[in-house]
């Protein structure tokens, strides 16, 4: 079957973001009938891949051949019409159209005179929707939708362009294990009548279940392609990771200190619920999950940057006000958002004043700024993180991934936090940084901050956590100490299920 | 929380200002009973003749209108017979702050005559003084500015003269008996507001005027759109209203547009200031009887030939003098440095097609 | 991987475009316009007619000054030129009440202040996009400003004050007026570049989310600047009356469009986050010298309408056509670097 | 495992049901609370002549309505279509009072608003510029053009074709022709928004422009429909200005753009796109000409117009706040699910 013609190939794709080198000779075929499971750390350059198949990116070099012909996807109209159909990891709907429209926006069914027929349109959602063992209203608005719920939507549009090529990534982070059961389903299915699958994932048990052949990625290139059964789960950690595991995780034996953080009974916008945990000086306490269940949530509330309706916050002993991150700041509470663009970094300005920003009132001199003060103090801390970047005044936007979160590191450890909070601190950086930043939290909570950390990736999870605390639907479904914390039973308390439910 | 805080600073900012001020008094109105700059001073030579080669600027109150066109070329044909330069400019807003820059501009070049139609009485009068002090002679014309802040008006009509016409069309065509109304231009417009006080108080004097009413001044700000709704909304509050009088040349082409496409076509009279060029149709199909205007074209050519004689030393401005205009003829200062045009000529079916403006 | 690329194709570029960033583009443009229109219009370059210039780019200078600050974090405020329409307006019915002018000033700049902060309310309270509110208190204040005053004018103010706001230093020819507007630009400017806060103007703007997340109260900033902007249109309000000794509803009447125009072409993107003070203030200089230039030249009035919507599209095309053609210039290169 | 049959919850579509009736339903009040008062302080606001008079007010404001909604839609805004109007109405009377045919000189009205509009979405959508500075811009500079070509001419009623005249004054059944011209528009770009795909084009680009890009929506082209629809209808808002007004100068439809920006917002459409109605906006611009025609016949004076026009805005937007916000916690309530 791999020698026929594959039904798209990609080969030695780069592509760069300005300074960043995102693909660097990157290749896949993909058959017809066949799954191909892309795995790889966060940063490895699938989503870039994906969004050149797509038609979002072009590739500044290499090929892209449909049925062995070179093609030039130059929008995703282009991707469309060739075929491909992608889900993608972050739901994109629009909030204030139906559900039903939501699919088929662009191809909706037209009656007599072109006009749109509400009436089929709804029928053929409805009628996707139990193909995928959904209840989903077709004509309710998709604003309010759950991100399950968003994903599915975006699952069922995907499917419904009975595309050639069916692209998913990380389609399941945000489902439990029933939706991802049905889906699967309905994807062995497309495979059966043909449809090449390239699927990516973070859970080996999925990539297992679905895939015949498996690619790894690291740091933007190909690194090997085999059949699914040729290779151990272990090995291609081994690959994707590219190097020890024990160089990843330096994590040694904590020696928990006094109480830092004391949350009691917190509840905050309908999204977490009754949450109550401690963290002590010198540990690291990973708060794991799905997507979804509530984890962000929680710290964004800790901090104060979304107010909370219920509970008690307390640091050191004092509590903290609702919805006022200037109150934790002074308590000595630092955040590292989840999304480093969008809460973490002013993309826009210079690294100076990204990494000055909280820090700009104690630089200033009877209430004025000179340039001086930021800029030593910005040059001392990207240097102590050994960012790399052009000059002080570069936009920030144009540093790698991993020097980015440096910067923001860099930003809240320049407060000389006692507390500090990492939400997904890994996510969307290369291998080398990511051991960095390991290194970084370790050496933090041995000098005694506390840190809690959010993550999704289960490896990070298992190989940083002194105690793990696992989320679901809002509420924490239970606590793992470093010992007993293992992949199936971080999956278990994340999706509810029983072990033979799996 | 905060707004709490910025509430009560306010309060208490508010508080202590009042306070103070009550305690040490300060300027209030009618502290200060200014004199500024009156007359041009010097005495008049009236057998000097016209000066040659003098610059003209005429500055109407916003350029784009056929009014002021009719009047620039009334002007300009002055400027070219005593062999002077011309120019005709101006902001296409009708706004005083815009006209200030315009004169700021005209007295920086030292232009001899400025002949200007102010929309403000007062706004402009710092920049006419630069002007003036400068060796410019200001000349208002259609709407004055205060008496001290220019050298001479000149103005369309003796304000009574318009006012007394205005009424007695009216009353002959809704025999004297009935509720009226007045589409004005805007509410501080000087001739408007003079015209209207003349006809308040004649109404109320005059026993041949006894059943008439007056019920309404609206003001359609000499805007087409403006003046037609005005007249629309004129019409329904007043279901008794027998006629319009709209003294100023948008306001009453609207309104005749209005009534005669409405069913009040007819009964409702409608008479004011308009061009024969724009009133004719109306004239025509019965909508109007009768309304009158000066001659826009004369009223700029009068401006240019006072702004020339004070500029020749033949007038000062004082009561009494008299000059020659051209053809035109012989025109006497009258008090406040007014010169007047002469009385509205009337328009009606017999006369209006001997016109062209 | 890597973190910088190997040496981008187009160091020269970068280098050119930090150089010429659009204010030291417009500031630059200014000076040459001032030159060239000094030698060859005439009348132009003559001390008295500075003065004028200078006493007519007053009111929108002020504006634009806490405008550039709005922008720059991301909204606008449309109302200003109202707000100077009601507070004249107000401040004429004060006067006809007898209150001292003394009492009237700080009274009016407070009014100017409670102005803007019913727009912070609405925009930073609510949550409400600032564009629809302001275009609602655009209505509103000059609304209010007929209600006050109705068509009529007050005129009778004192000549010391009114005098004052035409009057020079001295024998110097300098206007008085230059004294508080080059103060209030330096505070500006200052808070804008020096300080704390004026980092948090730019956060703001660039991304409010990530400023939150830094412990900036966007909310609480974004409805001071508002405050600040009534304030200002206050005083702007007490200036526009002295200066042309008349309080009227239509004071100021179309303003704001100037005041958006001079702040957008001096450099600060509508988005917020970009922008400095003083090219907002050398658009201000082009633009009224623009326009006195083409007056003293007999040009038309038509011609300065033009010239202004131009410009403004200019303002913002014209850097968005400069990225584009270097972003297509590197992926050029970029691609015949990789196909080597 | 068994799947249970979807059951439908009433919840979905009747909440969202009820918000877009609801806003209807306000904007309806309140122009039934206004008629009715000023009705019953002078019976002859609800004559013949009096409606027809409010008829003809409204035409040209819901014409440019309907445009400006599909643009803001988009997330956009088109702030120079009092100065397309203007320009438009000024080149058709001038070409009617040159002689050319009537039919020629409304085509050339249209054309001019055409190449207005496109002109607005070319700098929007290909020169990347925020549709507020933009059509800021060609704010004046079509408003410039219009100086230009009319100086200080002005085109009168006597000028121009009887015929034309008569039409722009004329009824159909008691209804202004020009009315029936907006309302036959207004239906035709509802059922474009409504049941088209490429309306529907536009809800989306509104909604979620990332989106939008992934679903392959064209947007340049729905942008530059958009916005060259928007133009289109204010050439045509001109001709019927000049048809309606007769008299046609340089300052035609000056200052008009706010009135329609807040008819649309009053409307219930949304600033930032994605939601909203012709229908909405249409009523709101209704509302508008009542409060304008009402006033003077309450004898309230016409100084409070502006006031009260502003106030509206201000309720208008801020009632869609609190809806919205309702609509979103009770849509939030109700997930989907999988039994």
């Amino acid at each position: 079957m791999s020698e026929a013609v594959p039904v798209v190939a990609l080969r030695d794709v780069e592509k760069s973001f300005g300074a960043v080198r995102a693909l660097r000779g990157a290749g896949l075929e993909l058959h017809a009938g066949e799954a191909h499971a892309l795995v790889g750390e966060n940063g490895a350059g699938k989503s870039t891949l994906i969004k050149i198949l797509a038609g979002l990116y072009r590739p500044d070099a290499g090929a892209i051949e449909i049925d062995g012909e070179p093609v030039d996807l130059h929008d995703p109209s282009a991707a469309i019409a060739a075929g491909i159909a992608v889900i993608y990891q972050e739901p994109a709907l629009f909030g204030d159209l139906t559900v039903a429209e939501n699919l088929f926006i662009g191809r909706q069914p037209r009656g007599r005179l072109g006009r749109i027929d509400r009436a089929a349109m709804d029928r053929d959602a409805t009628a996707l929707f139990e193909r995928l063992g959904v209840l989903l209203e077709p004509d309710r608005p998709a604003k309010g939708l759950s991100i399950a719920d968003q994903q599915l939507v975006e699952i069922a549009k995907a499917i419904s362009l009975d595309a050639r090529v069916l692209v998913m990534d990380e389609p399941t982070a945000a489902l439990t294990s029933r939706e991802v059961e049905r889906l699967f389903d309905v994807v062995r299915a497309l495979r059966a009548k043909g449809t090449a699958i390239l699927f990516i994932s973070h859970r080996f048990d999925e990539v297992e279940a679905l895939c015949q052949r498996v690619t790894v990625m690291r740091d933007g290139a190909h690194v090997s392609t085999d059949p699914m059964g040729e290779v151990t789960v272990d090995e291609l950690i081994r690959r994707m990771v590219g190097r020890e595991l024990a160089a990843m995780f330096p994590r040694g034996e904590a020696a928990p200190g006094e109480v830092v953080l004391d949350v009691e009974g917190l509840a905050s916008a309908e999204r977490c619920r009754d949450v109550s945990f401690q963290v002590r000086a010198g540990e690291i306490v990973a708060l794991a999950g799905l997507v979804g269940a509530g984890r962000s949530e929680v710290v964004q509330a800790v901090f104060g940057v979304a107010p909370r309706e219920a509970g008690r916050v307390r640091v050191l002993g004092r509590d903290l006000p609702s919805g006022n991150p200037r109150a934790a700041m002074r308590a000595g509470v630092a955040l590292v958002p989840e999304d480093r663009r969008q809460q973490g970094l002013l993309l826009d300005l210079s690294v100076m004043r990204n990494a000055t920003l909280v820090r700009r009132g104690r630089l200033a001199r009877f209430g004025f700024l000179t340039g001086a003060a930021e800029q030593r103090e910005a040059a001392e801390w990207t240097g102590r993180l050994q960012a790399k970047y052009g000059r002080l005044t570069d936009p920030v936007a144009t540093l790698s991934g991993g020097n980015q979160q440096k910067i923001v590191l860099a930003k809240w450890l320049a407060t000389g936090p006692r507390l500090l909070i990492v939400d997904e601190p890994t996510r969307g950086i290369d291998v080398a940084t990511k051991a960095e930043v390991h290194r970084l939290l370790s050496d933090l909570a041995a000098d005694g901050v506390a840190v809690l950390m959010v993550s999704s990736e289960l490896l990070e999870v298992l190989g940083m956590a002194d105690r793990t605390l696992v989320m679901r639907e809002g509420r924490l479904a239970g606590e793992l100490p470093r010992a007993d914390a293992t992949e199936e039973a971080v999956m278990r308390l994340a999706t509810g299920q029983t072990a033979e439910a799996r | 929380m905060s707004r709490k805080r910025l509430l009560s600073i306010t309060a208490s900012l508010l508080a202590g200002v009042l306070i103070a001020a009550s305690a040490c008094g300060g300027t209030t109105r009618g502290d200060d009973e200014g004199d500024g700059p009156t007359g041009t001073g010097g005495t008049a030579n009236p057998d000097a003749e016209y000066r040659t080669g003098l610059s003209f600027a005429m500055l109407p109150k916003q350029v784009n209108n056929p009014y002021f066109e009719a009047s620039s070329t009334g002007a300009e044909t002055v400027a070219a017979e005593l062999g002077g330069e011309y120019e005709f400019t101006g902001p296409s807003d009708a706004s005083a702050s815009s006209q200030v820059s315009y004169i700021d501009t005209l007295s920086q070049q030292a232009t001899d005559v400025i002949l200007l139609s102010a929309n403000d009485p007062n706004a402009l009068c710092s920049s006419l003084d630069q002007a003036r002090s400068g060796g410019s002679v200001v000349v208002t014309f259609d709407s004055d500015v205060d008496p001290a802040c220019r050298d001479l008006f000149v103005s369309q009509v003796d304000s009574a003269e318009v006012g007394l016409a205005l009424l007695e069309m009216t009353a002959e065509q809704i025999d004297g008996t009935g509720e009226i109304a007045v589409l004005s231009a805007t509410a501080n417009a000087t001739n408007q507001n003079a015209w209207i006080d003349v006809m308040r108080a004649e109404l109320e004097s005059n026993p041949s005027y006894a059943d008439m009413e007056l019920v309404e001044v609206v003001y359609g700000d000499d805007e087409d759109e403006k003046s037609f709704s005005e007249t629309q909304g004129l019409l329904q509050a007043h279901p008794d209203l027998r006629a319009i009088v709209s003294p100023t040349t948008v306001g009453i082409a609207a309104a005749a547009r209005y009534l005669s496409g409405s069913e009040y076509q007819g009964q409702v009279a409608l008479t004011g200031l308009g061009t024969p060029n724009q009133m004719r149709e109306f004239v025509k199909d019965g909508t109007v009887t009768e309304f009158a205007l000066w001659d826009p074209t004369a009223l700029g050519e009068l401006a240019a030939y006072t702004g020339a004689a004070a500029a020749s030393g033949i007038i000062t401005g004082a009561e009494g003098e008299v000059f020659t205009a051209g053809d035109l003829g012989e025109y006497t200062v009258g008090a406040d440095g007014v010169v007047t045009l002469g009385p509205p000529t009337r328009f009606n079916a017999e006369n209006i097609d001997d016109f062209d403006f | 991987m890597s973190d910088r690329a190997p040496a981008d194709a187009a160091p020269l570029w970068s280098a050119l475009r930090r150089f010429a960033s659009w204010d030291a583009v417009i500031i630059a443009a200014t000076a040459l316009f001032l030159v060239v229109a000094a030698s060859t219009v005439e009348h132009f370059g003559t001390a008295r007619n500075a003065g004028h210039i200078i006493v007519d780019l007053a009111p929108v200078l002020l504006l634009a000054l806490v405008m550039t600050l709005i922008v720059a974090t991301g909204e606008i405020d449309l109302s200003v030129a109202s707000t100077v329409g009601l507070t004249g307006a107000a401040m004429g019915w004060m006067w006809n009440h007898g209150i001292a002018l003394e009492t009237i000033m700080p009274l009016t700049v407070l009014l100017g202040a409670l102005l803007g902060a019913v727009n912070g309310l609405f925009i930073t309270g609510f949550g409400l996009p600032s564009l629809a509110v302001t275009i609602g208190t655009l209505a509103l204040y000059r609304g209010l400003a007929y209600v006050v005053l109705g068509d009529t004018a007050v005129a009778d103010w004192p000549r010391d004050f009114t005098g004052w706001t035409l009057g020079t230093i001295g024998d110097t020819g300098v206007p008085n007026i230059v004294v508080p507007l080059i103060a209030l630009a330096l505070v500006v400017g200052l808070v804008l570049h020096c300080t704390p806060i004026g980092r948090a103007v730019y956060a703001a703007g660039a991304n409010p989310v990530a400023a939150a997340y830094s412990g900036i109260a966007v909310g609480r900033l974004k409805c001071w600047l508002y405050v600040a902007s009534g304030a200002m249109a206050g005083l702007v309000g007490v200036f526009w009356t002295l200066r042309y000794s008349s309080a009227r509803a239509d004071n100021a009447y179309g303003l704001e469009l100037t005041v958006v125009a001079v702040v957008l072409l001096g450099g600060v993107s509508i988005f917020g986050g970009k922008g400095r003070l003083p090219g907002v203030l050398a658009a201000v200089v082009l633009l009224t010298a623009l326009q006195n230039a083409l007056r003293l030249a007999h040009v038309s009035t038509e011609t300065l309408t033009v010239v202004t919507g131009a410009l403004l599209i200019a303002a913002v095309l014209a850097p968005n056509l400069l990225t584009a053609a270097g972003d297509a210039l590197r992926s050029r290169r970029r691609r015949a670097a990789a196909s080597l | 495992m068994t799947i249970p049959a979807p059951t439908r919850t009433p919840t979905g579509s009747t909440v969202l049901d009820l918000v877009l009736r609801f806003r209807a339903l306000g904007l309806l009040l309140a122009l039934a609370v206004l008629v009715g008062a000023t009705a019953s302080v002078n019976a002859r606001f609800l004559s013949g002549q009096s409606v027809r008079d409010l008829l003809f007010a409204a035409a040209v404001t819901v014409l440019l309505a309907c445009g400006m909604t599909t643009v803001v839609l988009t997330r956009g805004i088109d702030l120079s279509v009092g100065s397309t109007l203007g320009l438009a109405a000024y080149l058709t009377a001038d070409a009617m009072s040159g002689g050319v045919p009537v039919p020629l000189a409304v085509l050339i009205g249209l054309l001019v608003g055409l190449a207005c509009g496109a002109a607005n979405g070319a700098i929007v959508h290909f020169g990347k510029v925020p549709p507020l500075v933009a059509t800021l811009g060609t704010l004046y500079v079509f408003r410039g053009i219009v100086y230009f070509t009319a100086g200080g001419s002005r085109v009168n009623a006597s000028d121009l074709p009887g015929g034309f005249l008569d039409f722009g004054n004329g009824t159909l059944l008691g209804v202004p022709y020009l009315f029936l011209i907006a309302a036959a528009v207004l239906a035709v770009v509802a059922l474009f928004l409504r049941d088209y795909r490429s309306g529907r084009d536009l809800y989306a680009l509104g909604s979620n422009p990332e989106a939008a890009a992934l679903a392959g929506i064209p947007a340049g082209r729905r942008l530059m429909t958009a916005y060259a629809l928007s133009g289109t209808l204010a050439g045509l808002g001109g001709v019927l200005y000049a048809a309606r007004f007769g008299t046609v100068d340089a300052s035609a439809g000056y200052g008009m753009e706010l009135d329609i920006v807040a008819a649309v917002v009053v409307g219930g459409v949304a600033i930032f796109g994605g939601s909203g109605t012709v229908l909405g906006a249409a009523l709101g611009a209704l509302l508008l000409t009542v409060i304008d025609n009402a006033l003077p016949v309450l004898s309230i004076p016409p100084f409070w117009q502006q006031a009260i026009v502003g106030a509206l805005i201000l309720a208008a937007i801020a009632l869609d706040r609190l809806v919205a916000l309702r609509a979103a916690r009770a849509l939030r309530k109700k997930g989907s699910h999988v039994g």
